[in-house]
Formats: C-alpha cells, structure tokens, sequence
C-alpha cells in the first residue's frame, strides 16, 4: 500500500505508541474539560496502529484492506453521524457487536490458518484463539439482541422460559466441549459449532433481561469485546491488542459493577435475576404509577456543574434534615462555577410561616436570592434543574390538575416546567397532604433518595470532582 | 362592588383591614374601595398612600355602608347598625365565643364572614388570618420576653465572664408557637418547645429547637387542631410541668383548642417555683390563659415572676399584621367575588365554613 | 510458556492495573462516552484483521478476514465519532466553569 | 478589707455593683462584703443569695462605712457624706463630665476610681466596664427598636404574601453599635453599619452586614477612639446620612467621642423624611445625642418617627448588667488589693489611670 | 541452594508475581488503614522474587550469596528497629544510598562481565549498564552526604564555592565523556573513572543544598535509585527490576514535584536556589525569629483525622473569613471519625464581647461544646491538635513570658501546651494588637496559610479523604 | 533493537503510567512512609546482585556483586523494617476512626 515497508519491530513500537496514547485517551476521560480531546488522543493512537500495520511487508494484499477499511469508514461514519442523541445507547450496543464480531472471525481465521500446522500451534495460542472466538461470537449475537431491545424491534420486557437456565448451561457446555475437542483435535472443522453455540449463548445470555438493565448488559458485552481482544492479541503476539482490550476490559467490568451498584443491586442479579422477577430494593423506588428513576450524587453534579440556573426549592425535608448549611455550600460552590441559582421559596413551604426564611437565613443566603413563588413561576422553562430539597406538596402538579386532590387549587411551584428536576428525599412517602406527587413519575424527574443533608453534602463534594 | 374599610374603634387596635398595596389590587380588580380618613394611620399607612392606590377617603358613614365592609375586630353594636341590609361583613367575628354580635348581625341581615371560621384546607391558606396573625404574636411574644427578661437571651464569652444563654420555653407549638422558637433560637436562646400533637417534636427539631418529653401525647383531630385533654391528662401535664418549669428562664404559652378556654398548663405552684426575674409570656390569655395566674390584658409581676397576659400582639406590630390581614381578606373577597362582584356559592367548602350570618339566619 | 507468552502476561498484568486505575477516576457523568470511547478502542482487532486479511492465502480466511475488517472498521470509525458527538455536549460549559 | 455593696439609689437604677457570685469569690478571696439589705432585689437577686455567698446584709450606713465601696452610679451628695474619709470609692463617677463629684469626694479625702476612666489596655479589659455595659445597650437597643417598630425584621414568605425584611442601620460600631450589629442580624433584618474610623469596615462586614460607605474616613486615636470630626466633616456626614436614612426602618445610633458631646449625625430635617413608623434608637441621648430631635430620656413621636432616646438601658436588663458589672469590679478589685489588703500602686497605669481623687486633692 | 531448580520462565513469572505485589502494595498505600499491609505485601513480593531467583540453575554460589544475604541482613534489620523516629530521614537516605550503589556495582560487574565479547553486547544493554552504573554512583554519594547533613555530621547550612557551577559541570561531562568511552571502546576500564565521576558528582550535587530541602533532595535521590534499577533491569532483561525501579522512580518524582510545590518553590530553584541564596515566597512564610513551618491542608487533615482530641481556637480571622459555617462542618466530620471536638473562647477573641459566639450560633454549634478559657487551659496538655482559625493575640505566650509586651499579663489560651499547634490566618501579619506572636516559631506548631474559609473548607475534604 | 526490548519498553511505558497513577493517590501525610517503602522496593537490585554474584566467575566480578548483594539486602530488610515501623502508628487510630 506504501512504497516502504517498516520493520515488524518499529511497527511494534508503533503498537507501544498507540497502546499508550490509549492510556492517555482515558486518562483525559476522567474530566468533562479534556475528555473530547482525550477521545481524540485514542483515535490518534488508533490510526498510527493501523497506518503502520499497513506498512508490514507481510500485508500484501493491499486493495482487500482498502476496500474493507472503506467500506467499514463510509458504513460506519455516517450511522455515527446521524444517529438520533437518544439512540446512542443502541448505537454503542451496535458497535460493540461490531468489535466482538470482528475478534471472533479474526481468531477463527486464525485458528483455521494455524490448526492445520501440527507442532507449530502452542497451547497458549490454541486457548487464546478458541476463547476469543467464543467471547467474540457471544459479544456479537449479545450485543444485537440488545440493540434490538432498545429499539424496540422485539419487546423490551424480560423473555423468559422453562429450563431456561438449563438450556443455558447446555449451549454454554456445547460450546466449551467444541473448544476441547478443537484443541485436541487440532481440527479445523470444530471452530464452526464453536462459533455456532456462542452466538446462540449470546442470544440466550441477553434475552431475559429487561430494557433498562440494558446499560449493565452492554457494559458487560463491552468487557467481553475486551477481552476477545486480549485474546485475539495473545494469539496474535501483540502488544496493542493486548493493553488496548485490557483497557477496554477493565473499562467494562468496572462500569458493570457501578451501574449495578448504583441500581443498587448486584450484577449477578441484573444479569440472573430476570429469570424470575426484577425485584426492587424496598425503600429505593417504589412507583407512583409508573417507574421513578433513582439518581446518584455525581450525576446530579454533574448536571449541576454544567448548568446554566439551577434553582434550589427547599421544604420542610430541608427543616428535618437541618441541610440548610449543606445546601447554602452548595450554592456557593455552584456560583463559583458562574451557574445562576435561586431559591424558590412556596409561601406555604414547611410547617410554619417564613419557615424557610428562618433556616435560609440562618446560613446567611442573600435575601435577593429568594424568589417568591410567583416570581420564579414564569422562569421555570429557562431552569436546566430545579433541585427539590425536601419539599413535596408545594411542587405537587395534582394541585393544577387533578379537581379531586385535596391540594386541588393551591398554587405551586412549577418546577415540571424546568428542563430537568432532581427531588432530594428519603422515600417516596408522601409529604403532609398524605398524596402522592406525579412529578415522581414525569420522566424529567430523578430522585435522589437520602436523608437531604447527607445528599446535599454528597452533591457538594461531587460537584467539587468535576 | 363598593369595599368599604372603616376605622378599627376597638380600644387598642392599631391594625387596619385593607393596606394601600391590597386596595390598588382591588382596584385593579374592578372593585371599588372607600377608606374611612385616617383608618390606617396608627398602623402607618397614610391617607395618600390610600389616595395613591386608586382608593376613595370618606367619612365613616360612607364606609360603614358599602355592599362589603372589611374590618380587623367585629362591629360594636353601634357599628352593626350601621352597615346596610344584606351587606357582607369580613372580620374576626368570634361566632364561637361571641353569640351576642352574630345575632345581631343575623338580625340585620347582614351577611358575615368570620376571618377565624375559614376551613384551614390546603386551598385556603392565603386567607388564613388566625395563622398570619398567629405569626406576629408568635414573634412579638419572644421580643417581648426578651425585653421584659433582666437577662441576655443570648451566650456571650466576655472579658467580663461568660453570660449564659437564656432558657426559652414554649408550649404548644401551633403556628404562633413555632414562630416564637424560631425567633427565640435566632436570638441565641436555648430552646425547648413542646405539644400535645405528637407530629410537632418533629417540627420543634426542625427548627433547631429540642422538644420537651412529658410523656403526654395527645392526638391531632382532623383538622390539624388539638383536641382537649382528659382531667387525668390535664393533671399529669401540670405536675409534670411544675417540675420542669424552674429550669427554664422565659416560657411563652400558645396552647389553645378552638372553642374551649385555654388549656390550664402552668398552676400557681409552677409560677412560683420559678426564679426570680423569669418571665412568662401567655399568647392564649384571651382564652383566658394557660397560666393560672394570668390576668387577661395586664402585665404583673407575681413573686420576682413577670407574667404577661397582654392581648392583642399583633395590634403591636400593625403595619406588617394588616398587611398579612389584608393578603388574607383579599384572597376572600377574590373568592367570594371572583370578577369584581358577589358570587356566593354556599356549596363551597370556604364560603359555607367562614359565612356565620345570613340574612336574618345564623347558620348551624 | 514462552518468554515471549511471560512478556504479554507481565503486560497484561500491568494493563489490567492500570486500567482500572484510570477508570475509576472518570466521574459518573462521563460513564456513557467513557463506554462507548472504549468500545472504539476494542476495535484495536482491526489491526488482527489487516494482518490475516492481508497476508493469508486461503480464500477462507481472507474472507473471513475481511468482513472481520469492516466490522472493526465499523467499531472504530462510529465508536470515536459517536463519542466524539457525545463530548461535544461537554466542551462548552466545561470552558466557562473553569475559571 | 471589708467591701460595702450599698442599694443604688438613683432613679431607674436597677443593677447592683455585686452580685452573689462575685460576693462569693470576694469573701474566697478574703475580703468580709457587707451588702445593703435589698440591694440586688431589682436585679433579681434576693439576700438569700448574698447570705448564702458569704455576705453580710447590712443597713445602708454599715455598707457605707466600709473601706471600700462598690456601686454602680456616682453618690450623691448624701451618699458621700456618707463615706469614710480614706475609703475607698468605685463606680462610675462620670469624671470628665461632672467635676462637682469629684471634687466633693477628694474634699472627702476618698481615693475614688472610675470605672469609665480605666485604660483600655489589653491587660484591663476585665475591668473594662464601659464594654460589659455597651455590650448589654446595644443588644436591648436592638430589641427596642424591634418592638417599636410596627413592622418585621426578618423576612417572611407566607401564604399571606412576602414581608419584606427590615432595614436597619447602626451608626458608630464600637462595642455597643458592634453589638446592635449582630443582634439585628440574628433577627433577620438587613444590617448596615456605619462608623468613621477605618478599621470598623472589616469589623462590620466580620458580622455579616454591610458597611455603609458615606465617603467619611475618620481617625482612631491611641486609645482605640474616634478622633471628633471637622465642622465640614460634619456637615458632610450630616447631608450624605440625610439622603440615605429614609431607607432604613431602624436607625440605632451609639456614635461617641469620650469627653464630648455627642457628635450630631442625624439633622432634624433627615428624621423627617422617614417613612412613618420607623424608629430611631438614639444610645448616645446621655451625651446629647446623635440625632437632633432626641429627647434624653424620653420616647416621643415625631411626624411617624419614634424617637427613642432612654438613658441607661443596662439598667433595663439588671441581672446580667449587674454580673459584667460585678465582674468588671472583682477584677479593679484583685488588681488593686492583690491579696485582700489594698495595695495602691500609683506608677502602675491602671491604677493611675483609674484613680480620679485621692485624698484631698483631685489628680489632674 | 535448594534441591531443585525452577525454569527461567518460572522464575519470570515469579518476578511478574513480584511486581503484581509491588503494585499492589503501593495501591494500599493510599489509605492509612491499608498502609501497612500494602507495605507487607510489596516485602512478600520482594521475598518471592528473591527466592525464586536462588533456585535458578546458573545461582551455584551459594554460600557466597547466602553470605551476603546474611550480612545485609544482619546489618540492615538492628538499623532499622532502633533508629530513632527523628532520625528516620537520615535513615531512609542511607538505605537508598545503598540501593543506589548496589546498582552502580550490579551494572558494573555486568559491564566487566560482558564488554569483552564483542558483538555480544548490543547497544540497549551497553547504554543501560552505563546508564546503571552512573546513576547509582551518584546516588550512593549524594545519599551519603545528605545522611551526613541531616545527621549533623557535616553542616546542614549550603555549601558553596566560586564557580561550583563549572566544576559541576565538568566533572558531569567526565562522567559522560568516560561512558562514550567505555561505550565506543568497549574497553571494561572506563568504567572507573565513569562510577568515581559519577560518586564526585553526587557529592557535588547534594553539598550546596541547605539542610532543610533535605527531604527534597532524597526525593530525588529515590527517584535516581528507581532509575538505576530500571537501567539494571534492561541490561538483565528482567521485568521485576524494570516495573520496581519504574515504580520507585514515579514515585521519587512526583514526591519532588509535590515537596517543591509545597514549599512554593519550583524543583529547580530547591536543587539550584542554593547556589545563590534561599528565597522564599512572600507573605507565605516570614520569619518570627525563627522559621515557621508551613503545611497543606492534607497533611492537616490527617492530624486531625487521627488525633483524639482536637481544640478549635477561633479568633477574630474566622470573623472576617465568614469560615463559621465551614468550621462546624469540619467539627462535624472529626466527630464522625469519633474524634473529641471543643471550642476554645478566649474572653477577648474578636472585635465586641460575645463575637465568636454570634457566629458560632449562627452556625449552631452546641454551646456545650463551648469551652471558656479557665476551663480549657488546663486540659490543653491532652490535646493533640489546636486548631487556631485566624486568632493571633489571644494565643500568644508573650502574654504569659514577655514583661515588656504590650499584651503581658493578659491570660491567653493555652494553645502552645497542645501536643501540636495548627495555626490558619493569611499571611504573617500581627493581629489587633499589633505584635509578632511566638508561638508561630514554636517547633510544634505549622501554618497553614490562606483565608480560613477557603483553608477550613480544603481541610473538610481533606478529612472526607483520609 | 530486538523484540525484547521493545517488551521491555512497553513494560516500562506501562509502568511509568500505572507508578504515576497509583502515587498521586497516596495521601501527603503517607508521603514519607511511601518514600522509604518505594526505597526498599528500589532494593529489587537486589536479584540482580544475586545473579551476578552467584553465576559469574571472575574474582572481581563476584567481589563487586558481594558487595552489591550486601548493600542491596540492607536496603531491603532496613527498607522495610523502617517503613513498618512508620505505618504502625497510623493502623491504631485508623482501625478506630473507620466505623
Ligand atoms: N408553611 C406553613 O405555614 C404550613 C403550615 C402547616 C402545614 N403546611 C403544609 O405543609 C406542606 C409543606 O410542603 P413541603 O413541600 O414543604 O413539605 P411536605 O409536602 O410535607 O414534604 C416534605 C418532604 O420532605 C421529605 N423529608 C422529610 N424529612 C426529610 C429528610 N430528613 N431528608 C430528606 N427529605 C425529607 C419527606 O419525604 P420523605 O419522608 O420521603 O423523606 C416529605 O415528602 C404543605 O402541604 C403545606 O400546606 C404548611
Ligand atoms: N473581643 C473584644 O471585645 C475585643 C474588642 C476590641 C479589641 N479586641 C482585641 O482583639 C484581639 C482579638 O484577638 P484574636 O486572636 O481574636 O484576633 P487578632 O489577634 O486580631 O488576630 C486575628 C488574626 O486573624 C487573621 N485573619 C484575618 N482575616 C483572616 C481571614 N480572612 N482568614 C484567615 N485569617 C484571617 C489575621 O492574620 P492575617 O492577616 O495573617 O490573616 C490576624 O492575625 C485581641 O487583641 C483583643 O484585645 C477584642
Ligand atoms: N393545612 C393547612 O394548610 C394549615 C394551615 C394553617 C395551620 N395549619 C395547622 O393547624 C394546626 C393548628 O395551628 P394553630 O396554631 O392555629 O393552633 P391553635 O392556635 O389552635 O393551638 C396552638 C397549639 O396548642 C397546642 N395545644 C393544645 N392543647 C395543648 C396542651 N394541653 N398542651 C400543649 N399544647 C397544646 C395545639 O396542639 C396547637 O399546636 C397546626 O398544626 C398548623 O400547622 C394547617
Ligand atoms: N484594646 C482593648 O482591649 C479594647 C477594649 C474595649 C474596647 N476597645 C476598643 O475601643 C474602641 C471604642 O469603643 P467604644 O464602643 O467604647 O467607643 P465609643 O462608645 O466611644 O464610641 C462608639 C463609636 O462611635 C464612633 N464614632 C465617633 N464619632 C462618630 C461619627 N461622627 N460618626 C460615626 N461614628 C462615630 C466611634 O468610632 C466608636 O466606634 C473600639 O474600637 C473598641 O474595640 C478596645
């Protein structure tokens, strides 16, 4: 494809280089400042890789690899392009099939290449190239069913069927006897029902779960593809592969175990618990009919760093947890970021007239801060958060549309008008009114469940770290 | 629709119904408000500033005869007589404890709503007056211990030796008794409050304030009030206070239940197992006082005890108490007259629970 | 086992460190780029897929190779855009937060 | 040494030179105090409590024969006949301002020290009665104005509407106005302080209110205060605080400059354009005070405005007062009788400085 | 030694395991309560590198090595159990000189061993040992004479001399010149002269740096001694050697970089400043006659994280600073780590009677917690940490010590009985009174300097982070 | 420059990043326990000293490493004795503080 050919050595120092600006890519990942360009750094790194592989003597059939590297650039691109925001999570599914896909077929060729060579095969690459088949292949199947999932081609809910775990263990057993018998018979042949029981496992692996632990699953698939990498570059003998699918692997395992936590559940339950029911930690999320959707401090941060108003509206919560302080602190270390924050304050907020005032200003905030209810109402629509400190009735929409609530009538804070709402409370227990509040269950809304002083000082700190 | 705002006549009320800010809403609203001369001057409110919210000054007569009359404390019987037939009355008109006035007023067919009778549902808040009212007695009652205590409320560490804080008490911790601890606890004073109603600890907590453990609990009736206690209860709650109260340095009493006589917390003994200099401050002697020794109306000092049974706190403070007063009347008149004229609908949970007369009828 | 074999599994033991190292410092809010920017890299197999695809002399192979090509291809030429594209939400307010 | 604790005579004076506690450490000490009967009766503390310390109840003459005698205000002409000659004297004797006292007391060959003229030195800040007793002014002036005024300090949003918080200004902040600072902002109100000399900025905002920049930078003299403004000056405050003053709801003065009159900051003219109901607490009305329609002594209302221009309100919160006075007095004490024996040593400065007569001749 | 001998690739892997322990060891190292497991686990490391090493076939000589082991040993362990606490600086520069020259021997016994075998020495592992050898020399040297500073043997105070930058430079470029030499010539010689330059040259580096940056300087130096283990490990070709030395070197290096940052001072001006003179920053640490020490809120809040009974002495600082509110959340924190928190109000603290209690309502700290100087003072010998936000006048001894101060006479808190003295304010500027306060010179006490809000609140998350 | 080497330097690279990583995680107050814990890990040289000592066969070749074996085990057994005894102090508190 070049005129010159570099040796295989410096293409593999061209390999270290790559593999570091990998390291470099997510290391800039961990600050919303210099992630883009940490992306960027990965990609560099991802060109040298190939443009210096291309330049091996050994790769000599230059116009299959144009047209492959094509074709995979003018399908790839524009799907990147133009995929809807709200679609990303399947694109990424999608693209990580991709990946799997790739590593299955790379070892298979591989296996198919070095099986026929009796002596020449060592068990480290015989093992390497079997097993990236086999994560490879369920990477792939996997990864489509859950794009499948999330966009709705089959139904998001859990499937679920008798012996279904025993079928499992079957095709799974199906699989692993394939890599045996591939590995002592040194047959190609057997690598085909390999591939076969994997990209049947994958389907298996993923169908029973539902449409929202898809994050987990593809953060699993996304450690699978990882590692089919590492194996990939174990048989391969290279570097890059092998610290780039760690990275990934590592990467993926990592997210599984913070998404699952943050669920407040374990993997093992995300990924097994649908064959009976998704059971909801007491006390976490109950529903006001409809889900509610829990939140954790650092995404609520983060949210707030990257605000332009933000507007605290704060209620007897705020009262019983004494946040005032905490929340004051949080207000600061927002402004300091040059976001707008306001307090709204509901005339009838707490359990007594100006109860707010008393513990706001208590911790010194400015009185010019404090935005009566019918100031603020109109301003909700240009609000990227409206943070609800222990404050439940006085935000309550049923008072605006439901005649038969008995808070029917009274004005409220429009804070479902905001771009976003963060409710800070401990349960989802009603407030004095004894009702339950549908702003729980407006998709806009995350809860953020905990004593609201200990939230708020969670979201002080978080805010810090970003 | 003619508003008319007389002149409070009742000995020591400095409060007006109606401040300029509410008239020029009214009159916004296509009202029209007549305000007798000078009615809001002891509460600052000026004539011009009348004048300069679209309002009319004229005479009493004038006023007293409007379709509605808007006032702080109920007419006196010559004041009834005054006002037209079938004109509508806004007041604390004391139906629960004052038959004489509503009959009277039946009897002219005068159509009264009493400020106090407002159901206290959620829809009604912004007409609340027992509650606004209640917030700057809760306030004034802690301004005025403080004042009347030869000590500091607050802890200072001073050359000259260490004062310690005052030790605030407040019982009953309805609207005026929360407001009392907040602002007790703003001025440095270590504060206890406590209520029959077993929600308030939580809300006495909320206020940075400890809640006094008697082990009485009373129960909440629906609509938010106390009910009253048993003998029994009574006797226990008395004993046990006599026993906690020499600890405390200012005790402010709040505790009420609707329709009954003040609930009898602080016996003679109490008062005088109390320090000298201490004071106590007794918002329900209206109700006739939740101290024993409570004279109604007067301040006295009953063993080195200062006892402050004044009614009327909020006559104190008359400027912001009429402005709260106001908001609360004008959120009635927007409901009862919704564009400007009368549309009673006494189907309405509001309109029935606050309308006491009724053209020649007192309703049940 | 190979010096060569001990050679990966040092690297690899050193990767698998600082991998998870360096992911646990980026703040939840980056977890969705963070997955999809690392699933780009996952397409580092595209290199695998040159060599097999340019070098193997069975059809077989070079088939399987290629489609193994576009596949990584795929991977990593959307994964770095679509991160890329998720990123570009940061960029702005980052700049101005960060007096 | 025998120590006598006479009843303070003067009218309103409620404190009392010593109270139990320090009686008690006096009589530890090894000095034999000797209390007129009812002396701390109106500071609310009983004779019980003096017996109990250790004290004896006496008549008024065997407190006044004492060696050395404690009281709060300067005697009067009976009172020091009263004295032993070669007693001992301390009290506020208001040397600057009232030469006949003194010069009786040093005909009396009594060695009178006044409270008000002990250096402020680091080393004499126990004995610093003039801060204890500001201290206690400046936090009751606070509560004054706040019952005065016809309106909140804090602010309230409520179902009836928003009160607005008070606004309140505190000219001159050495302690008392420090005080006044801090005490109106623990209320809520919005505080703004004012005081010529340049270090107060930063001592104003270090209690969270704001300073007011009138473009008046004084000086500080060696003892910490302010050096008396040029006419112009003067007159300069008094047009740039005319145009401000109409802002605020409550104005507290405590602007001094020791052994002159009051410095006049507040113009009739400015008092005028106040919005009615607002209050003037004016701390400096003993020395004339700071704004021009002050009566000392008297509360009036001037167009709307009260004036409040009480003399001596530590007297109003005695049991304290008299405890920081108390206090203030032990620590004169121990300094000038080391160990129960007096020990004059008149190269020391605060002895020098405290002392106003000494036997038969007034030091100059 | 043993009765059997493992592979080399077994004793590979056991160094891979080796390096696995190091890491991890150095990961436990990030938490107090894990820190000394952590350094366990990297000695159990060392001791299975070590092990395995003696099983290899081509390790004959045993008791040669065993000798050694056992004097090292025998030298090495009583050192280290008895040298006194104080003394662990002078100590900790010992043993890293002899790293370093165990290197710089190691590197040039290699270098005899293979530079007469041409051919056989490729240019990696000539250039490596060189690099070794070099580089432990001056390690050895410069760790020695910065034992003998630190252990008074010589001066502590910078020597310097006319043009000590030439001769630095000279004998650096003997050093060089020898290892071209050596390299060029491949002649075993020249590595003599190169290891007795590179011993001057240490010496010379170390000599003119005042005792005080001692701590910087062995920083360096460990970064060296990583250094010349990595160099080691390329000639050897042992991994162990190369991730160890690279651990040690990253760590050395960023201790320079954080050392140098604390003191306010860059690298280069701690190792070269010397040859002038010491400047230090202003308004970050004047002299009271006497240094102060100035700290970070990190090392602060791990006083206060670990002590059992910490005094906070707020003054008129906190006032202006506003820092009541972050101070109560500080208190709030130790109290969480079941630390013993008080306030101490001096009488006078402030600008009016009663001013610290204002404020320390305001941000309701329990006024039992609130301690009046009669009653602290004579508890203060208990107390391991004073925490003194922005009071000045309040604590200072020339009240107690000083006739002629304008203060003496004054009682004061007794701060400087606390086992250590933490002291927050700006600059070195005096308080009302106008007079410099001895206690900042005091050996127990440290400054932290900047406004106690900001200072107090750096202090609250340094604690969450201990 | 061989295969071996570049292995070496990719074991290096990785090192220098995950060394970077894991210390700037060490708390300023472990600083100096860190330092003198890296230093006995820096005594690793030690295996060096042993290969040499105990496989060469020149008299001053085994010399030299003696004492480099001697000096390196010092620092290793000193290192680490040290270091420990630095860390006890901090383990009594901490087990107590961490509820
Ligand atoms: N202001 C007045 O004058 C007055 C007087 C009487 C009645 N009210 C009534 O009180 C209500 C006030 O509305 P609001 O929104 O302020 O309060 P609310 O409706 O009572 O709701 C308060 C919410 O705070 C949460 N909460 C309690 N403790 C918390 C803690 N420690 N941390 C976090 N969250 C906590 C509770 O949920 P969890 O239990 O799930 O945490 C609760 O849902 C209105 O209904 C009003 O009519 C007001
Ligand atoms: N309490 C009273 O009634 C009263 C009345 C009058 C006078 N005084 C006198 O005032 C003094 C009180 O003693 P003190 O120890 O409280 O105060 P101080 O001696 O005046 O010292 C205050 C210290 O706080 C520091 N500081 C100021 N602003 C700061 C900020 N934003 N952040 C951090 N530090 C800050 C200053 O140092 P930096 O500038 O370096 O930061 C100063 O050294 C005594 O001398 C007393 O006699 C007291
Ligand atoms: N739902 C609403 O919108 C709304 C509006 C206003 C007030 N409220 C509620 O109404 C309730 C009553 O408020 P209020 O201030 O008018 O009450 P109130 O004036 O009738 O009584 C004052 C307090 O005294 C207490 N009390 C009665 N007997 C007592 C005894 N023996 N010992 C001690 N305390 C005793 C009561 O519990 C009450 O808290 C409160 O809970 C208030 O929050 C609700
Ligand atoms: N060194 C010590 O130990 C010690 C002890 C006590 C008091 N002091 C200091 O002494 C000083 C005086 O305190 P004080 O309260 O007794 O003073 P003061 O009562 O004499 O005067 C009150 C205030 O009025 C101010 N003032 C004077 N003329 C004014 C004008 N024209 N306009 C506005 N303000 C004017 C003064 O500056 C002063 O702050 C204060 O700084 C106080 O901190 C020091």
């Amino acid at each position: 494809m070049v005129a010159f050919a570099f040796s295989e050595n410096t293409v593999n120092l061209a390999y270290v280089f790559a593999a570091v600006c990998f390291v470099f890519g997510i290391k800039m990942l961990s600050s919303p400042t210099t992630a883009r360009w940490g992306n960027r750094v990965s990609a560099a790194g991802m060109l040298v890789a190939v443009a210096f592989t291309l330049t091996l003597a050994e790769v000599d059939r230059y116009w299959l690899v144009a047209a492959g590297l094509a074709l995979g650039a003018v399908l790839g691109a524009p799907a990147a392009r133009l995929v809807k925001m709200t679609a990303m999570p399947q694109m990424v599914a999608l693209l990580n099939g991709a990946g799997g896909g790739a590593a299955a077929l790379v070892a298979s060729a591989e296996f198919h290449r070095l099986a026929p060579l009796p002596g020449d095969l060592p068990a480290d690459t015989l093992v390497a190239s079997l097993a990236s088949a086999l994560i490879g292949g369920v990477t792939l199947s996997g990864s489509i069913v859950a794009f499948a999932k999330l966009q709705e081609l089959v139904s998001g809910r859990p499937v679920t069927f008798q012996h279904q775990q025993a079928a499992n263990a079957a095709v799974l057993a199906v699989a692993l006897l394939c890599a045996v018998a591939a590995g002592l018979t040194e047959e190609r042949f057997w690598v085909v029902p390999l591939v076969g029981a994997a990209l049947v496992f994958g389907v298996l692996f993923v169908i029973p779960i539902g449409g929202a632990d898809m994050p987990v699953v593809i953060a699993v698939l996304n450690a699978f593809s990882g590692l089919s990498g590492v194996a990939a570059g174990f048989v391969l003998d290279n570097n890059a592969l092998i610290i780039g699918g760690t990275l990934v692997g590592a990467s993926g395992t990592l997210l599984t175990l913070l998404m699952a936590r943050a669920m407040g559940r374990s993997v093992a339950n995300v990924v097994f618990g649908a064959f009976g029911q998704v059971a909801v930690a007491p006390g976490t999320a109950a529903t006001v009919d409809g889900a509610v959707r829990a939140t954790t401090p650092d995404d609520v941060a983060v949210m707030l760093a990257y605000a332009k108003r933000v507007v605290i509206v704060p209620g007897y919560g705020l009262a019983v947890a004494q946040a005032q302080h905490d929340v004051r602190k949080l207000a600061d270390e927002l402004e300091r970021r040059r976001v707008d924050v306001r307090y709204a304050i509901h005339p009838v907020a707490g359990r007594m007239p100006g109860h707010m005032n008393v513990l706001l200003a208590e911790a010194n905030v400015p009185y010019d801060q404090l935005y009566e209810m019918d100031r603020i109402n109109p301003e909700f629509e240009q609000v990227d958060v409206a943070l609800v400190v222990g404050a439940n009735d006085v935000t309550n929409p049923a008072a605006r549309n439901e005649p038969g609530s008995p808070i029917y009538g009274m004005p409220i804070l429009d804070v479902d008008h905001a771009k976003s709402v963060v409710v800070l409370k401990r349960s989802m227990n009603p407030g004095f009114a004894g009702i339950d509040n549908p702003l729980y269950a407006d998709p806009k809304t995350a809860m953020l469940f905990g004593d609201a002083k200990v939230s708020v000082a969670a979201l002080v700190d978080a805010v810090k770290s970003v | 629709m003619r508003i008319g705002v007389p002149k409070e006549t009742a000995s020591g009320e400095r409060r007006v119904a109606l401040v300029p800010e509410v008239a020029a809403r009214l009159v916004a609203a296509g009202f029209e408000v007549v305000v007798e001369r000078a009615a809001g001057e002891t509460a600052a409110f000026s004539d011009e500033l009348y004048a300069g919210a679209g309002a009319r000054l004229v005479d009493a007569a004038e006023a007293w005869s409007a379709d509605a009359v808007v006032k702080v404390q109920k007419p006196s019987v010559e004041e009834t007589a005054r006002l037209r037939e079938g004109a509508v009355l806004i007041a604390f008109l004391q139906p629960l404890t004052d038959r004489d006035t509503t009959e009277r007023l039946a009897q002219r067919g005068v159509v009264g709503f009493a400020m106090e009778s407002i159901p206290r549902i959620t829809r009604a808040q912004p007409m609340d007056a027992l509650s606004s009212q209640s917030t700057v007695a809760g306030y004034k009652a802690v301004l005025i211990a403080a004042d009347r205590l030869p000590r500091f409320f607050p802890m200072l560490m001073t050359a000259a030796g260490t004062v310690a804080p005052a030790k605030v008490l407040v019982l009953g911790a309805g609207v005026a008794g929360l407001q009392a601890i907040a602002t007790a606890h703003r001025l440095g004073a270590v504060v206890s409050g406590f209520d029959v109603r077993p929600v308030v600890k939580e809300q006495v907590e909320s206020l940075g304030a400890t809640f006094l453990e008697l082990g009485i609990r009373g129960e909440e009736t629906a609509g938010g009030y106390a009910r009253e206690l048993s003998p029994e209860e009574q006797q226990r709650q008395q004993a046990e206070l006599e026993e906690r109260i020499p600890d405390f340095d200012a005790v402010i009493t709040t505790a009420l239940v609707p329709g009954r006589p003040a609930p009898r917390l602080i016996p003679a003994s109490a008062v005088r197992s109390m320090r000298h200099g201490s004071v106590i401050v007794d918002l329900a002697a209206e109700a006739g006082g939740n101290c024993e020794l409570t004279e109604p109306g007067r301040e006295a000092v009953v063993e080195g005890v200062t006892l402050v049974g004044l009614l009327n706190l909020p006559s104190t403070m008359p400027a912001h108490a009429s402005q709260l007063y106001a908001r609360n009347v004008l959120a009635l008149l927007q409901h009862l007259a919704p564009d400007g004229e009368l549309r009673l609908d006494f189907g309405d949970e509001i309109t029935a629970g606050a309308c006491v007369t009724r053209r020649e009828e007192v309703p049940a | 086992m190979d010096a060569e074999l001990i050679g990966s599994l040092t690297i690899f033991a050193l990767a698998v460190f600082l991998g998870f190292e360096l992911i646990s410092r980026v703040p939840t809010l980056l977890h969705t780029p963070l997955m999809s920017g690392t699933n780009a890299i996952s397409g580092i197999i595209v290199v695998g897929a040159i060599l097999v695809a340019g070098s193997s002399d069975s059809r077989l192979e070079q088939t399987l190779a290629f489609v193994a090509l576009v596949l990584a291809t795929i991977n990593v030429v959307g994964g770095f855009l679509v991160t890329d594209r998720m990123l570009e939400m940061f960029r702005r307010r980052g700049a101005e937060g960060d007096e």
